[in-house]
């Protein structure tokens, strides 16, 4: 069943995914590498940009925040220590690649073929699963945005597992570039008090308002697109613009590293916390039902929550705002302990000279 | 909104549409940073308001309308600002603004529009 | 032809990943080859966000049965399609990719915040991000200096 | 002869919650250890942790004897809608040794991080190993495809980082640490593909689901593209023959707890995974699974074991010997694969869980070893069997049991897998596998000689017994290898069980 | 736990206990010596009172533990096994004497490493000869290999360390590449490996099939060095000559030949054999064997050489008798294998006495030696004709049954290679004592002893009664023949526990 009416996504998708493709083939080309990174950010841009044509709102956001932000942000700050044009490859060395990547390509445009065409109503994947979820959610959850219900509550396992690959990264990081006490202390950050005066002023404006936006994702986030990850990452961007224009010194005594650290396993502790007091009112891990054992449902006066019938759904609420809280704090502190990790690192790469 | 609105709507579009290609164009056309930054802002300012106009006519009124307008009080702020905060480590890094007149010469390095790089690299 | 524009999405994705990879492995510089990376792990959101898209669906955000946004919304499209598809009344698209994506990107900026560290610390312990200089820093120095500490 | 069902291990209500309280509470640990302020602290805390995971996994290993595969249900949510723990006697099996290898690991990291990281590091390293514990287990107990993708990358993301921490100690470390993250994130993105590829085709996610629906839905190209992504991707992860590039480096230069960890338990579970896709989603007589079977899996199995196992008796660098052993010995199990058949898969995960113990030998006992002195090339442990005969012994008991002496646990697999070659008319299997476990006596062989027979270098250090701290642990895991050799009741029923039940067929 | 076990525990226990107690007493000589003596004896009685309740028809077997199912290690005690355990456990204890005498002559260093290594190894051989199933006896058959390494690399020396290893790789190589095979082999097409009285594998198996693994057993099983896989025996030459005597003619080698005699009887059965192609294959290997061994032990100057060579003509008469397609063939071989064992035995602990009396090891130089030797030289012509096989001596007998055998299956070939080789072995034994007791005119003059006192009273002690052995054996030859009847009928005598 084609859908009645031309759909005006098509053309969109087609002429953004072109762009993508430019955009990607522009990376594989240039030699330099500050383009490609600044390559990669407009890639994510457009990428956001194809997802809101692809009615993935959820996504979209992600992308544009932390594909374009973050990635960007950690790639220059990686770039700044590791200065140096690449060497130039000869073709003969690109040959190998070029052959096995036209051959497999090849091979998998001829699979993909059989996949279900563009926006397939019919398709199993969006008849099956997609759509019982679709249909399941207003009486499970109560939530109306379904992304953030599957995200939280139905496969709120995964989540959990997403939120400790970010604790792992922030481990990670932490482990390779935390000078520790042995490191050389970070010296004063170049910024002299009388330099970027609109910067300073304009950021100054601009701190709050992005707070302020990243608890209104947080808090909205199983209504309208958003949730802990967006929000987190917005915090963290916060923090970091406040880095960037004010030095990096103010910023480590406001939020020290180690604090960072600390609220990052946090995050990954209120998550699971969650799910064990699950376990403990008698249900199974993550099922919040039983978030709220009977008699706390009972002294929660009706109508508290917007419609009366939804009484039930007390639960799934408070279970889906606490594991977004867990993550937004995960999230958070994660992304500012790895730009730490990178910015408090410039001196010491410097001193140890620049050669190609 | 009734028909003629959204058609005005529309047109404003169209205007800011044009209005980023100029930009885009000015960008690879001028000969040093300053100038091509100038043209990037022209686009970000210029032909964001237009188009965020045309959208609020385009769409009905109420909540969407009070977000375009709150999208574009933060564009407002952001773009010069970063045109600002570029120009500043231009200048910091060396780039000197290239005064005085000069015609295109397809020079040897690829046809760019500066013929001479006189300064300081 | 009909068989291009239909699968067109997916032509693009292994466009997109087979670039990830030649990036990958044509490049010398261990940035240049995270680039290459992140850009293959991308080419998965196009795959899974394709085969999720309705046409003529919104975003999988429940708008009350009745309310004049769902009566805009199913406007456009036959009812007879949109009853098919739709739930109550409006045509979704389907959230499960949406979720699976989040993930992805998420997995796919830490192991670039890894990568990239690593690279960092390479760059101390070598002097360079270069693979063919590191390898033969490496055969040179047998034991390799316990430097880098 | 202990019968797994018989055994009271813990408290009903415990039980009813054991598969995902193994996976949560190394989760907690690691948070825990992240925040302890000193290392020592942060030991305590993984070796507590790892005996609870212990006790949590011999649980469900119990369980899953006594009712056949425990599903336990995430979220409240029934499949397909929400995710579930689906752990049958394979997932259970390979949960015991992730958390005993595991557990006896926690317990040496305390000696053995001392050399090799800095002081400040260590509660931040304890975090990273707890993750890749949890990550392990979750991706052996988990009964959802794209969950066993995010357990796969927190385990990844963790080793990546605890490769590069080797870096403190050699520089050589930190590149074979990028190789790995490289090589190893185009395995998990190649296998979340293949998962795409199998989603486009059925629509659902869960493992079992799938399967059910992929029978249904019979051969198509995206459900052999699917199958063809997700066998190179967890190929790459489980350094299969011609995708293992990464794992010499990543050996040798980790420090020794990571290689430890790498050796014994990380490529288990790739392998583990490509099993359960191999036997149990892939609708088996399908034509994908059978053709790459027959036609790509035993040659490449085959090549891998050759080639590898002649590389590690030329390879100079001892734990580059040993890390090309490990790829040669993933080549054997794959042959057992190949060979197909309920004996053929009981076979190879007997011989699985018998690969894990020999590499937790042998690592542990080389990371004692290597305390001491600076020794990396196989002729700097000259003579070294005079100055530390304990920690020799428990090498030498490794060696036996991977060569294959008899009375040791690596006899009986190698018996149980050239038989199952024989029972199953594959004689050039049988053929290939006698001739590698010929060519590990020889690598073997040159090693220990050298260990025990040959005199000390005259300027070399004098090597010194490793603390007992390691001793202790790697004689339990010796002795384990030899009490299951003389009494393979233990793992034998869980792996003829794991078989039987992929193969639907009732012991 | 019945009489059957415990002595079967016992059988095992001994040795081992022996091992570790002489590692404890290892700084007191006297008391250790004493208890390696000790230690023979026991183990002598205990194999014998097992020899006697087999003869009465009880039934000694006990499952040890089951590794895997359907791979007990099962200890199952039957006539041939039981002969073995016996030969084994008495000639240890003469040599054992021969030992102490001749360890202290030649003031040998690390003594307490080689009878601890000897107790392994008569712990290796006890559990091969007592064995139940193929499973069981690679296992000991692998103890047996390790436990002699140390053995043959005794002196120490570089040639020592060179022919250890060459021992080492082909007998842990054969055993490896072909023996374990041909084992599991066995298992996966009879779902077990146990010995049972008229072939396992009887019926179920294919020509083909049945073909390779019976190839791959008997190469499998080296020690019997069988021609492309013999070279380690006379390479082991290097050990002192209690070594040689006891392992290079009773317990290695006869443990390679025991394996192939239990393979052929009770794994294939003699219908099976009969029908198998590969068996005259080897029956042919084994006959050029015989014939080669004989010449080459012809032109060897060192006697210990000479008498390694003709050990591995000996054995391969063992390898053709099991081959043969006739079940009193088998009959033949174990006999054939007593007997040689103590002739052999004998033989090779002359050559210590004169190695210990006289430092001479070339045959050439011992010309009129017997003159001041004169005890050593007549056992030594007394073993020389018990191993050609005259009247008076016991292997008379067992070659008699070989060439009947061989008649009975007319096998011509290996039937005249039992003639060429005896008469080559008189050839080239013989004359060694004959011109050593009556030198020709003109000898050259005899050597000096350099041992004070000749050759020490325990070895002239051991050497007596191994000879007597050749030759009282023949008198109780029939009646062996007859206890070891059983093996070659199809069934086995029902057992009471």
């Amino acid at each position: 069943m084609t859908p009645a009416v031309p759909d005006v996504s098509f053309v969109l998708n087609v002429s953004l995914l072109v762009m993508l493709l430019a955009v990607a083939v522009a990376i594989a080309v240039t030699r330099s590498l500050l383009a490609a990174i600044l390559l990669l950010s407009v890639y994510s841009f457009l990428g956001a940009a194809w997802l809101m044509v692809m009615d993935a709102a959820d996504v979209a956001f992600t992308e544009a925040v932390v594909g374009a932000g973050v990635s960007t942000l950690v790639l220059l700050g990686a770039l700044l220590l590791t200065r140096g044009e690449t060497i130039k490859t000869d073709w003969k060395q690109q040959i190998g690649p070029l052959a096995l990547v036209l051959a497999v390509g090849g091979l998998l445009i001829y699979a993909a073929a059989g996949l279900p065409g563009y926006g397939d109503p019919a398709s199993p994947a969006n008849s099956y699963v997609g759509r019982a979820y679709l249909q399941a959610t207003y009486n499970d959850i109560g939530a109306p945005n379904v992304v953030t219900a599957v995200l939280a509550s139905y496969r709120g396992f995964d989540t959990l597992g997403e939120t400790t690959v970010i604790f792992a990264a922030c481990i990670g990081v932490a482990l390779m570039l935390d000078p520790g006490s042995s490191g050389a202390p970070a010296q004063a950050s170049r910024i002299r008090p009388g330099q970027h005066i609109v910067l300073k002023v304009i950021s100054k404006l601009l701190i709050p308002l992005i707070i302020l936006f990243a608890f209104y994702v947080q808090f909205h986030g199983d209504l309208g697109a958003g949730g802990g990850f967006q929000a987190g990452v917005t915090l963290a961007v916060a923090v970091i613009l406040h880095a960037l224009v004010f030095g990096l010194d103010e910023t480590t005594r406001a939020f020290p590293p180690h604090l960072m650290r600390a609220i990052s396993s946090g995050g990954v502790m209120v998550y699971s916390a969650v799910g064990v007091v699950c376990i403990l009112n008698g249900g199974g891990f993550l099922d919040y039902d039983f978030l709220f054992t009977p008699q706390l449902e009972a002294a929660i006066p009706p109508g508290l929550l917007g419609d009366p019938d939804s009484k039930h759904h007390w639960g799934q609420h408070f279970g889906i705002l606490l594991i977004e809280l867990g993550v937004l704090l995960t999230v958070s502190s994660t992304m500012v302990s790895i730009f730490f990790g990178f910015a408090g690192r410039a001196p010491r790469a410097a001193s140890v000279g620049q050669g190609g | 909104m009734s028909e003629p609105v959204q058609m005005i709507g529309g047109a404003l579009i169209l205007l800011g549409a044009i209005w980023s290609i100029m930009g885009a164009v000015g960008v690879l056309r001028f000969p040093d940073v300053y100038t091509r930054i100038h043209a990037a802002s022209l686009t970000d300012t210029g032909a964001a308001t237009l188009m965020l106009f045309g959208m609020g006519l385009m769409g009905e009124a109420g909540m969407v309308t009070l977000k375009l307008f709150f999208v574009w009080a933060f564009i407002m702020l952001t773009t010069p600002t970063s045109a600002n905060a570029l120009a500043n480590a231009a200048f910091g890094s060396g780039h000197s603004p290239r005064i005085g007149n000069f015609q295109i010469v397809r020079g040897k390095n690829g046809g760019g529009s500066a013929p001479d790089r006189g300064a300081r690299a | 032809m009909s068989w291009f524009i239909a699968n067109f999405n997916y032509i693009v994705v292994v466009i997109l990943m087979m670039t990830g990879l030649f990036i990958i492995f044509s490049s010398a510089n261990l940035i240049r080859r995270m680039i290459g990376l992140a850009l293959f792990q991308s080419s998965t959101g196009l795959f899974y966000i394709s085969l999720s898209k309705v046409s003529g669906g919104t975003a999988a955000i429940v708008v009350p049965p009745d309310s004049a946004e769902a009566r805009a919304l199913a406007a456009q499209l036959d009812p007879a399609y949109v009853a098919a598809f739709g739930v109550k009344g409006v045509v979704y698209a389907n959230p499960l990719p949406h979720v699976l994506i989040l993930t992805a990107i998420v997995v796919g900026v830490a192991t670039l915040a890894v990568g990239l560290a690593i690279a960092v610390r390479v760059r101390e312990a070598y002097g360079t991000v270069e693979a063919p200089e590191i390898d033969d820093l490496g055969r040179s120095v047998t034991e390799g200096p316990e430097n880098g500490r | 002869m202990i019968g797994l069902e018989t055994l009271y291990v813990a408290p009903a209500s415990l039980v009813a919650h054991a598969p995902i309280l193994a996976i949560v509470i190394p989760l907690l640990g690691a948070c825990a250890a992240g925040l302890s302020p000193g290392g020592r602290s942060a030991w305590m805390i993984c070796v507590a942790t790892a005996v609870f995971t212990a006790w949590m996994s011999l649980a469900t290993a119990c369980e899953v004897m006594r009712q056949d595969a425990v599903v336990y249900v995430l979220g409240g949510f029934q499949p397909p809608l929400g995710i579930t723990l689906r752990v049958d006697a394979i997932g259970a099996l390979l949960g015991l040794l992730i958390s005993v290898v595991g557990l006896l690991a926690a317990v040496v990291s305390g000696h053995s991080l001392v050399a090799e990281i800095r002081k400040e590091k260590h509660s931040l390293f304890l975090s990273g190993f707890l993750l890749c514990q949890a990550g392990l287990i979750g991706i052996v107990y988990t009964g959802d495809a794209f969950n066993a993708f995010v357990c796969l990358e927190i385990s990844s993301i963790g080793t990546y980082a605890l490769v590069a921490s080797g870096g403190a100690s050699d520089r050589r470390a930190l590149p074979a640490a990028f190789n790995y993250l490289i090589l190893g994130t185009i395995g998990a993105t190649f296998y979340v593909i293949g998962i795409g590829f199998i989603y486009g085709a059925t629509g659902t996610l869960n493992m079992v689901d799938m399967a059910a629906r992929l029978a249904a839905h019979g051969q198509s190209a995206p459900v052999h593209a699917g199958f063809a992504f997700i066998m190179v991707g967890l190929g790459i992860k489980a350094a299969m023959f011609p995708l293992h590039g990464w794992l010499p480096g990543a050996y040798a230069y980790a420090p020794s707890l990571i290689t430890l960890l790498l050796a014994a338990t990380a490529t288990k579970t790739a392998i583990y995974l490509m099993a359960r896709f191999l036997f149990e989603v892939f609708p088996d007589g399908a034509a994908a699974s059978e053709v790459f079977l027959t036609w790509i899996l035993g040659p490449l199995a085959a090549a891998g074991l050759i080639v590898c196992s002649l590389q590690a008796i030329f390879e100079q660098d001892i734990r580059r010997a040993l890390a090309f052993s490990s790829v040669a010995q993933v080549g054997f199990i794959l042959l057992g694969f190949a060979v197909g058949g309920d004996q053929g898969l009981s076979a190879s995960l007997f011989f699985v869980v018998a690969h894990g113990l020999i590499k937790g030998v042998l690592f542990m006992a080389l990371g004692g070893l290597t305390i001491g002195i600076r020794a990396r090339r196989i002729v700097d442990f000259a003579g070294i069997g005079r100055d530390a005969p304990w920690t020799v012994l428990a090498f030498s008991v490794g060696a036996a049991s991977l060569v294959g002496t008899p009375l040791t646990m690596g006899f009986l697999a190698k018996w149980q897998m050239i038989e199952a070659a024989l029972a199953g008319e594959r004689y050039w299997i049988a053929a290939v596998m006698v001739a590698g476990s010929a060519l590990t006596l020889l690598y073997v062989g040159r090693i220990l000689e050298v260990m025990m027979f040959r005199e000390p270098a005259p300027g070399a250090p004098r090597a010194k017994e490793a603390p007992a701290g390691v001793i202790l642990p790697a004689l339990v895991l010796g002795g384990i290898s030899i009490w299951f050799g003389v009494d393979s009741s233990l793992p034998g029923q869980l792996s003829v069980a794991g078989a039987a039940g992929l193969f639907g067929v009732r012991p | 736990m019945n009489t059957g076990e415990l002595l079967i525990l016992l059988v095992l226990g001994l040795p081992l206990f022996a091992a570790l107690l002489t590692y404890a007493v290892g700084s007191m000589p006297d008391v250790r010596e004493t208890l390696t003596l000790v230690a023979g004896v026991a183990l002598s009685i205990v194999t014998i009172s097992i020899f006697v309740r087999i003869g009465q028809g009880y039934d000694v077997s006990v499952t040890l533990v089951e590794p895997a199912p359907g791979l007990p290690v099962l200890f199952r005690v039957e006539p041939l096994g039981a002969l073995f355990a016996v030969m084994a456990s008495v000639l240890w204890s003469v040599n054992s004497l021969f030992s102490i005498g001749y360890m202290r002559g030649r003031r040998e260093a690390g003594q307490t490493r080689f009878y601890v290594c000897f107790a392994l190894a008569m712990f290796g051989v006890m559990g091969i000869a007592t064995a139940g199933n193929l499973f069981t006896l690679f296992i000991f058959y692998e103890i047996l290999t390790f436990a002699t390494y140390p053995l043959v690399t005794h002196s120490g020396t570089l040639a020592a360390q060179r022919s250890g290893r060459i021992y080492l790789l082909t007998l842990v190589g054969a055993s490896v590449f072909l023996l374990l095979p041909g084992i599991v082999g066995v298992q996966a097409v009879a779902g077990s490996t146990s010995f049972e009285p008229g072939g396992l594998l009887n019926g179920r198996i294919s020509d083909v099939y049945g073909s390779i693994l019976l190839l791959l057993l008997v190469f499998g099983s080296a020690k019997a060095a069988l021609m492309p896989l013999h070279g380690w025996l006379p390479a082991a030459m290097v050990a002192p000559a209690p070594v040689s005597a006891l392992l290079h003619a009773v317990a290695v080698v006869k443990a390679g030949v025991f394996t192939v005699l239990k393979v052929s009887a009770y794994t294939f059965g003699p219908d099976l054999i009969a029908t198998l192609t590969s068996a005259t294959w080897i029956l042919w290997v084994s006959a050029g064997t015989i014939v080669v061994a004989s010449f080459v032990a012809l032109r060897r100057e060192d006697l210990k050489a000479r008498l390694a060579w003709s050990t591995v003509g000996q054995l391969a008469y063992i390898v053709s008798a099991a081959m043969l397609p006739v079940a009193s063939g088998l009959v033949a071989g174990g006999l054939h294998m007593l007997f040689h064992a103590v002739a052999k035995i004998t033989l090779f602990m002359c050559a210590g006495a004169i190695y210990v009396a006289t430092g001479v090891g070339r045959v050439t130089d011992m010309v009129a030696l017997g003159r001041r030797m004169p005890w050593v030289f007549s056992v030594f012509l007394v073993a020389a004709l018990a191993i050609t096989g005259l009247p008076p001596t016991a292997i008379m007998w067992s070659k008699f049954l070989l060439m009947s055998s061989s008649f009975e299956a007319g096998q011509w070939l290996t039937a005249g290679a039992f003639v060429v080789s005896s008469l080559l072995s008189l050839v080239y034994l013989a004359p060694v004592a004959l011109w050593a007791l009556f030198a020709p005119a003109g000898a050259s003059a005899d050597r000096e002893f350099i041992h004070p006192g000749g050759t020490p009273a325990t070895i002239i002690v051991s050497l007596c009664i191994t000879a007597a052995g050749c030759i009282l054996l023949s008198l109780v030859a029939d009646r062996l023949a007859d206890y070891l009847a059983p093996m070659a009928s199809m069934t086995l005598p029902e057992r009471a526990p």
